[in-house]
């Protein structure tokens, strides 16, 4: 784990308010674990926003790290910002990794939604030809292309791309195995419903969660994300709430609750 | 080079950086962002006398240079703290002081008889009466001159270790709990915990909390810590930590000149965990620098106007 | 288009966009910057008995995300006001609240009555017993339930206009100082006015506020004024002004979430006199797009959890 | 007065630390009135530092208004950072003005300390050849030339440059007349010196003064600056202190106090 000033090599949109963002950072790369991991960002020294923003690594490349990141408020806005040759200072990598990916028997069904795409596509870069079914509300949202042939599904809620409804439509166009492992990361709601279909389908799923984070490295105990473990006592530590940035941000089938 | 030490009743502190109470973990969490060694002390998350899972999500949420935290005082439980921490602190050169938080005098009393009837190198206890996110956080204690002074005298008898009392800002007037803490027996006082605040997403219309009010800290609230430690530098004779929005060693000097005798650093470590030796290497040129000799002839000396 | 109209007793206001006491001077001081018309009222700067100069330089500095201001209720006194505003005021479609200061019961009945002797279209008043700054601005009323009740009532007397008690988040229970006013008979409060706040220059060590202690407002006290409202909500029956760091609608939204059925914007306007119209107009367009009808049945709509 | 939002044309640092900046602002300059006058300044839309920053104008030309400016703090500094092509906030033209250097009769002693000459030399530029003395700390805050035959005498306290002293030694060099008139703007010790100075040789002065600002425009009462004159009631208002944004920031002879 390293706080390295790091400088942008590039910093491009990539669809409508997506943009993906290159940076030399040699101490994180060296660290880093594989696809699941974090980085925690602070784009600027003033302190009008406290809190560094978690933001997923895309790829890990030589000294190259990269994020894929939406436009949502202040700190998103500042980095689309920046031009190549500036610096921004990074805390990582952090938090654990999506498994067995890497493994030959295991079929990886990549799924990702929104901005969960990031480490979805990381662990697509090292796969290979992997089921990978990306979603979003309209067609400019999406940089890549629908190309089933290479097992490749986009989803638009308004059908201006691809399949037309959210990503649970093309599950329908995938058949799941017992070695099927889904790798999921995108907002709530979709994980939620895609943890129920894997334990109603009976096979593994990996969830990469999102919380809302004051440190990202175990401090401020703010990112708590609940247990789905039957076993909490009333007087415990630990059992009922798991910190995402530390025991996270990848969890395993019903590992947790969500809503 | 300037002296940094600081004294609180018999005990020297080599310098005056603390971390607070709730924003460093058990001090043990980060050994690749920071030397926990060069650090004046580190005050360890509240602990109470069984373990707390803490409050349900939303714990956090940013605002204007500042952050609401209602954590709820989740902690290993003083047992814990006992068999785990206090060996680690054993062959630790930094100087640990333990936060207790409890829901009743009892539960502080039983807490501190724990860890005194062990041996360990604790140097002092913070006593947590002003958390303002859980019934259990000490806040009818904090806002009770009555109630804070037998709570500090019920602990003094306890203890020949530092007592530090933690007082809230949100009350009519801090000074009069710092009087009772005085005359209670406190050694020190530490000033502030944090200040009530609310967040709401205009969007979804939900708290961004889950217990709907949390704890405002950061530099928002910067002006209000130096507030109430000079209303209370005042008022009391005993030496005042203060904290509250501290990031770099300039808001250190002014935390002094208000009359603080040493500082707590919190919401600053989120951001960058190290933030305290850079704080102390910048505050060590700064008197450097200036030709002031000794941090504590700062004490304050803050010059009013009229 | 969405209805922005809001009721506080038997008055309604074209909409819930005020301007807060001390931040608009008498409200005709900058016509090309800013449309009164538009407002949904005007407090005016707090008026005493006598003229006052108030304090001396440095009056004012700023701090993260907000400012201290040690103003001092420099105003032109009630003669004048009633003299030299009033009459303007007759020429102006906007509602006019006149916010009054005192040191003792004495001073707010007499200002009050001098009003009310003349005529005038002002349609109401609030009543400052909360500015931190002089020991005339009423604070020794604002942290007392008795006080506060008694000088309610007494002011009750003297006009049907409305009455709106002014209130302080220095003060351990808000609410407590809420219902009093309720029993007093006010038709509503305000809340908040400044946070007590302390800025030191570091190099030159000296108070950046030439009374010591000042008045913290802007964006870094709206998380307290939040609370303040949302705690005053559940305990009165009458309407709850909102108040602090209010910058943008997102800001009113979150207000009338609280339990506010209107606001008042003070720091902001000397960043833009014209920010109000600015809110107004992003308000309309929000409630616009989200479908609601009427601004009012926002008001306490929070939601919170567990 | 006008709120703005104007385009930087140029922006350069013109002595150590020293910057200047010119916009293209057609309301402001059209209601501007003279020399003496300032802006008050957003330079972002961030509430960190919730309030505008007010600034001398240097000069105004067609469209064209300028500032100098030091870097002090967060603000000067993030001006400094902006290109030409960027936008800022601007309010204005504030304040009074300096007034008879421009009657034939009068001389002008113009005196400029610090950051205090862009006032200064907004009025020199419509002199006839008037005496200037522009007082900095070390050669390299100058960016004139000590010219003592065009009438520029530049001064430096520690004697790197032109005259070594304040701008008081400069004063010796120069004959005054009951026609003079001093122009000054600067530090409040030398301005204080300077009223002194004019009041012992009976000579009038304009001073511009600066003071801790919250709005500009007169809402906010923090701006006062007390007033010299003896016979301020008890039970006054606005007879005591004078607000520096709506009377000043120009005041003549004694008019008000320092210190
Ligand atoms: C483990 C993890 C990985 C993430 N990876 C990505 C990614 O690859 N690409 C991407 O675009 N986004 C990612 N996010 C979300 C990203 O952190 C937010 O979009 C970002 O913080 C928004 O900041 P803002 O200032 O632009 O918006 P704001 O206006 O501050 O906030 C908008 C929303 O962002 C979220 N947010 C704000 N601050 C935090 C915080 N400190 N921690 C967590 N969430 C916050 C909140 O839901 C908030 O409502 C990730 C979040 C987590 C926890
Ligand atoms: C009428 C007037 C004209 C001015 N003209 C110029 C000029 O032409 N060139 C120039 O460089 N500077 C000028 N100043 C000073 C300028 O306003 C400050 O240098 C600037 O505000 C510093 O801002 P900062 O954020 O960089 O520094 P900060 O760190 O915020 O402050 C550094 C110092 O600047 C002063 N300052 C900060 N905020 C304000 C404020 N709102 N109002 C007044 N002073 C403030 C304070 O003394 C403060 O200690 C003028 C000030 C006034 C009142
Ligand atoms: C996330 C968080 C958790 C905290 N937990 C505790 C705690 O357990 N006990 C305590 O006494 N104070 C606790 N505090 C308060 C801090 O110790 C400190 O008093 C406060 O944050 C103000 O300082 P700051 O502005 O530097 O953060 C907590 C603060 C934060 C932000
Ligand atoms: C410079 C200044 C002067 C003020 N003067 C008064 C006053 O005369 N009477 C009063 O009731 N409140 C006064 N206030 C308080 C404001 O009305 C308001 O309650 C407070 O500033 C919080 O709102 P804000 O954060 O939007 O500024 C003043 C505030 C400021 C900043
Ligand atoms: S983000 Fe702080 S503990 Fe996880
Ligand atoms: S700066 Fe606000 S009144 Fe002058």
């Amino acid at each position: 784990m390293n706080i390295e000033n790091v400088t942008i090599s590039s910093n491009k949109e990539i669809a409508m308010n997506l943009w993906r963002m290159s940076m030399n950072a040699p101490k994180i790369a060296a660290a880093y674990m594989g696809p699941g991991q974090f980085i925690n960002i602070l784009p600027n020294n003033n302190w009008e926003h406290p809190i560094r923003r978690p933001m997923s690594i895309a790829s890990v490349n030589g000294n190259n790290v990269e994020i894929i990141y939406k436009i949502f408020g202040d700190i998103t806005d500042q980095l689309s910002r920046k031009n190549s040759g500036d610096t921004i200072n990074i805390l990582g990598p952090l938090g654990n990794v999506f498994t067995e990916w890497d493994n030959k028997d295991v079929e990886p069904i990549l799924i990702g939604g929104g901005v969960g795409l990031a480490p979805i596509l990381n662990v697509y870069e090292s796969c290979r030809n992997p089921f990978m079914i990306i979603g979003a509300k309209t067609a400019s949202e999406h940089f890549m292309k629908h190309d089933p042939k290479n097992n490749i599904y986009l989803t638009t809620d308004d059908g201006s791309l691809g399949i037309a409804g959210n990503v649970m439509k093309a599950m329908d166009e995938i058949v799941l195995h017992e070695n099927s492992i889904i790798y999921a990361c995108g907002p709530e709601p979709m994980l939620h419903v895609l943890q129920k279909h894997a334990a109603n389908k009976n096979i593994r799923i990996q969830l990469s969660v999102e919380s809302y984070m004051g440190c990202g490295v175990g401090l401020c105990q703010g990112c708590v994300i609940e247990r789905q473990n039957g076993h909490v006592q009333e007087h415990s530590y630990h059992e009922k709430y798991s910190l995402v940035c530390l025991d996270g941000p990848v969890y395993k089938n019903s590992e947790v609750t969500f809503g | 080079m300037a002296d940094l030490s600081v004294k609180i009743s018999n005990t020297i502190f080599k310098n005056p950086i603390f971390v607070a109470s709730g924003t460093f973990g058990y001090g043990t969490e980060n050994p690749e962002l920071v030397d926990v060694s060069k650090l004046g002390a580190i005050v360890t998350k509240s602990i109470t006398l069984n373990p707390r899972e803490g409050n349900p999500p939303p714990r956090i949420v940013e605002t204007h240079s500042g952050m609401i935290n209602s954590i709820g005082l989740a902690n290993i439980g003083v047992e814990k703290y006992i068999s785990d921490m206090l060996p680690v602190y054993e062959n630790m050169d930094t100087p640990i002081i333990m936060n207790i938080a409890g829901s009743s005098m009892r539960e502080y009393i039983d807490v501190m008889k724990k860890v005194e009837d062990v041996s360990s190198n604790i140097v002092g206890y913070e006593i947590n009466i002003s958390c303002p996110n859980v019934k259990e956080g000490g806040m009818e204690f904090g806002v009770d001159c009555d109630m804070t002074e037998k709570l500090t005298s019920e602990l003094r008898k306890l203890t020949d270790r530092l007592l530090i009392m933690k007082l809230s800002p949100n009350v009519t007037d801090i000074s009069a709990i710092a009087i009772s803490s005085e005359n209670g027996g406190a050694d020190a006082v530490s000033a502030i915990n944090t200040v009530v605040g609310m967040s709401i997403n205009h969007s979804s219309q939900f708290s961004n909390i889950y217990t709907t009010f949390g704890g405002l800290s950061g530099p928002a609230i910067k002006p209000v810590g130096l507030a109430c430690v000079h209303k209370v530098y005042h008022r009391v004779n005993i030496p005042i930590i203060g904290i509250g929005g501290i990031v770099n060693s300039d808001d250190v000097i002014e935390y002094f000149l208000a009359g603080s005798c040493s500082v707590q650093v919190g919401t600053a470590n989120f951001r960058n965990p190290g933030i305290t030796e850079i704080i102390l290497h910048d505050l060590n040129n700064y008197l450097n620098e200036k030709h002031i000799d000794s941090i504590s002839s700062l004490i304050g000396r803050v010059k009013t106007h009229g």
